[in-house]
């Protein structure tokens, strides 16, 4: 038995069965249900790390279940394959390490953030499930399957929005509008597995991939599958649910939330690139992508400005983030079918995209556990009632400084990386995108000073006499992701070059994504 | 066209749904829109796998040279049916939350969450 | 014109799946069935099951079936997890 | 909820182990007739819900304890999970005892037959063990809820 081959699997099932067990702990030991959840992640980040120097080094992996071998996807005598299979390549894996880290981090965060909080077993549990969901999108390679750990993902995130439910209105409510959107976007997508299976017969991405008549059904199935993927990243639309589940799920959650929305965006370019690719009007929905995505980047700079609750503030913010994602990326697929221009400029548009992915995810993950933070001291979320903690809460003030600093992109840090490759990029293929996308910027960076000057500067106000610094395991999650960042901003070519330039070409070539699964034909 | 009566009832049935979702005003009404684009999703899902004059895959005690209809959409929907379960149930519950909370169902009146 | 701009995006989806109606396959005729025939002929050489469609469920797409308990137990979870004081 | 008539309760009485047995059927038996852990469980489940209705949610709980109905859940789901586990020498979900001629490892007959029960491999087991998770997760599920709108009633009222 050679464990190595199994890692793609047990990086879902360590947490899946810890979730498992987690209630069964909590009647014995409430404490040891965070301790049994960090372990479990903790294991899990690390086999995301082996897998992703295999990946990086080797190749692509497909884990076949029930197969008598993990990479045998075909049964012989048989064109297409007939079982369930992950099938990680770059890409997949560059997502999976978003997770792996934000999870932990937010697991990490929990242990003292959740401390008085009733029900803590129920919480590690269903933290533990939205883990495996967020895996499970980004690494299965079966259209079903995919709709399985949507539902997973969603059903677990909606548990740990209403969590607070129990006591108040406001969670229960985000909780609500949060479950009909992805409970739509999934049952959507159901119809699009139906769609393909009736026409196809077959159920997994690559078969289906390679098979493709792009009849009217098929673009039917992706004119429902763009806005639907879209909704549940939160693009400008269909946006409404996203400040309120962002606002009202507790800090920890929030963090893992941003990488949730952000693997159905990783679904979006999947089906995009992997599905279609070159044989669809790509300039037709390349375009549609640069549409949403500037309407996210202005429409939620411009309702982030006059809010006045922190975590709304910053979760308006986290849509204007995700439309510099989707202008990259939109760039890149507009000009698909260009091979000059995609050699010019439409690899660095789309480096530009997806490296904002992971800095999106550590900054704004940072962002929300400052002000969860805050929450956790002061008790409130409105900023005119805060002011002056930069006093009491150092560390809290400098983490902060650095997560504003990423999301404004200023040189040392890891968002002027990606947006700099955004915008010298989508300067080439239309210079109005690239002018509209600095504005954005310029108003991110007003906004946050505004933030951080009636937050943390002023006089000592009297009621937050006895604030105090966080305690010490969420000052470490704040630590770690400030590390990264500032790690990520200051070699920003060697992650380019190691970990975002392979997930790309892993997106474009869609020979090569078929060919894992059906051998080179 | 009448050929494909069978799935002109799914898309009515989404239809409703969405129209459900998108025109009521009440949180259980909008729990039974959800349910009816799923019963939609569900029965396209098993529409898809009929074959005329086909019997169920199932070996025991079957009539011997007959064919069998696909078996797969069998499988597929009975997963969806239980997700179907779980999510129905949740969003239930959560209705409740907001009643005990609001006590009311109107979406116009839960409203906390503005701007 | 909230009511407005609702009915044009209903209208439009509806008629985009009357339109996926009409272009799908003629019912209870499937064009291609190679991976039901496979499941049929060989379920019961493979699995040794009588049942195809148990088979699929817990055999071939044993994983899918995973994650669906799974879903219940999620939301299991958050049922007891939202009623947690009153159901004391 | 209220507790039903005379009528409904000895109706009940009589009738919800033959509910719960047939439930038990149909999950044992999942992998020869239709049916599996899912539809059993299912059935099962209902018996819950009628004694629900019939005898209101506070007698019920009584008897139908939810902390034991959750162990059950948790222990059905882990022994779904291990046993995917165990054809991980090979892989996830290896169907590792099917025609060995051990445990349900009979080789079916090819064709049209009669079923043996011996047949299977892992799936009768896994039918079992998800029969189990479903059974109490719904029960979970229907008391749980009837508890909460017994909560929102007495708001109403209030």
């Amino acid at each position: 038995m050679n464990l190595s081959n199994h890692i793609p699997i047990l990086i879902i099932a360590i947490p899946l069965l810890a979730a498992f067990l987690v209630p069964l702990v909590g009647r014995i030991n409430k404490k040891a249900t965070g301790i049994l959840t960090t372990l479990a992640l903790t294991a899990s980040l690390i086999l995301t790390i082996a897998l992703a120097v295999k990946i990086l080094t080797v190749g692509p992996q497909v884990y076949v279940f029930g197969a008598t071998s993990p990479s045998l996807t075909l049964p012989s005598g048989l064109k297409f394959p007939i079982r369930i299979m992950f099938e990680v390549d770059a890409m997949g894996i560059f997502m999976g390490l978003i997770t792996a880290i934000v999870t932990f981090l937010g697991a990490i965060y929990s242990l003292s953030f959740m401390e008085k909080h009733d029900g803590l077993d129920k919480h590690y549990s269903l933290l533990l499930l939205l883990t495996v969901g967020m895996f499970g999108m980004e690494f299965t390679g079966d259209i079903f399957n995919f709709f399985v750990f949507l539902e997973i993902a969603s059903i677990a995130s909606v548990a740990l929005i209403s969590f607070r439910g129990t006591d108040l209105g406001e969670p229960a409510e985000a909780g609500f509008k949060y479950m009909v959107v992805s409970s739509i976007s999934a049952l959507i997508v159901l119809f699009v597995v139906g769609i393909f299976y009736g026409q196809y017969d077959l159920l997994n991405f690559a078969a289906i991939a390679s098979v493709m008549k792009y009849s009217q059904l098929d673009k039917i199935a992706l004119a429902l599958l763009v806005p639907v993927l879209a909704m549940k990243a939160g693009a400008v639309p269909m946006h409404m649910w996203t400040p309120d589940a962002y606002s009202e799920a507790p800090a920890p959650i929030t963090m893992i939330l941003v990488a949730a929305s952000q693997a159905s965006l990783y679904a979006l370019f999947r089906v995009t690139f992997s599905l279609y690719n070159i044989n669809l009007n790509t300039l037709t929905v390349g375009w549609v992508i640069i549409i949403f995505g500037l309407l996210s980047m202005f429409i939620g700079v411009t309702m982030a400005i006059i809010q006045k609750d922190i975590k709304r503030l910053m979760a308006y913010h986290a849509i204007s983030q995700t439309g510099y994602m989707l202008l990259g990326v939109g760039v890149g697929l507009a000009v698909l079918a260009n091979p000059v221009a995609l050699q010019k400029y439409g690899i660095t548009a789309m480096e530009g995209g997806i490296f904002h992915i992971m800095n999106h995810a550590m900054y704004k993950g940072l962002l929300f556990l400052t002000a969860g933070a805050l929450f956790y001291r002061t008790g409130t979320r409105d900023l005119n009632k805060m002011g002056g903690l930069a006093h009491s809460m150092k560390y809290t003030a400098i983490f902060f400084i650095v997560g504003a600093a990423a999301i404004a992109g200023l040189p040392p840090f890891n968002g002027f990386a990606s947006k700099l490759l955004i915008y010298e990029s989508v300067y080439r293929f239309n210079p109005l995108l690239s002018i509209i996308a600095m504005v954005v910027s310029i108003l991110t960076l007003a906004s946050f000073v505004k933030v951080f000057h009636s937050a943390f500067l002023g006089p000592k106000l009297p009621q937050f006499k006895e604030v105090k610094e966080v305690p010490r395991s969420m000052i470490f999650a704040m630590a770690a992701l400030s590390c990264i960042i500032i790690l990520f901003g200051l070699f920003p070519g060697l992650i380019v070059k190691n970990l975002v330039h392979p997930a790309v070409v892993s997106l474009i070539e869609q020979f090569k994504y078929t060919s894992i699964v059906l051998g080179g034909m | 066209m009448i050929d494909n009566f069978h799935f002109i009832v799914v898309i009515i049935f989404i239809g409703l749904g969405i129209y459900t979702l998108m025109f009521k005003k009440n949180l259980i009404k909008i729990a039974i829109g959800v349910c009816l684009i799923e019963n939609g999703a569900n029965l396209f899902l098993i529409t898809l796998g009929y074959k005329k004059g086909a019997v169920a895959p199932i070996y025991t005690y079957a009539p011997s040279g007959q064919s069998m209809v696909l078996p797969t959409p069998q499988a597929l929907t009975l997963t969806s049916i239980v997700i179907g379960i779980a999510t129905t149930a949740l969003i239930l519950s959560i209705a409740m939350m907001i009643y005990k909370h609001y006590g009311t169902l109107d979406t116009d009146q839960v409203r906390r969450l503005r701007g | 014109m909230k009511k407005i701009i609702f009915g044009i995006a209903f209208i439009l989806f509806f008629s985009f799946m009357v339109i996926s109606a009409l272009n799908m396959r003629p019912f209870g005729e499937p064009v291609f069935s190679e991976m039901d025939d496979y499941f049929i002929g060989n379920a019961q050489v493979e699995t040794g099951a009588n049942n195809v469609v148990t088979s699929i469920v817990f055999d071939y797409r044993g994983f899918d079936t995973l994650g669906e308990a799974t879903v219940l137990f999620t939301a299991v979870v958050g049922i007891v997890a939202l009623f947690r004081r009153v159901s004391k | 909820m209220k507790q039903m008539s005379k009528i409904v309760r000895t109706i009940t009485n009589l009738v919800y182990g033959f509910i719960i047995i047939f439930g038990f059927y149909v999950i044992v038996h999942g992998h020869l007739t239709p049916g599996g852990g899912f539809q059993g469980g299912a059935i099962a489940a209902s018996a819950f819900a009628l004694l629900l209705v019939s005898y209101g949610s506070l007698i019920t709980k009584k008897f139908l304890k939810k902390e034991f109905l959750s162990i059950t859940e948790n222990t059905g789901l882990t022994v779904f999970i291990v046993l995917a586990f165990l054809g991980l020498g090979i892989t996830f979900f290896y169907n590792f005892l099917a025609n060995t001629g051990g445990w349900f490892g009979n080789t079916a007959a090819i064709g049209p037959n009669s079923g043996d029960m011996n047949t299977g491999g892992v799936i009768p087991l896994m039918n079992i063990a998800v029969g189990l998770e479903v059974l109490s997760a719904l029960g979970v599920i229907v008391l749980v809820m009837a508890s909460g709108a017994e909560f929102t009633k007495k708001k109403e009222n209030s």
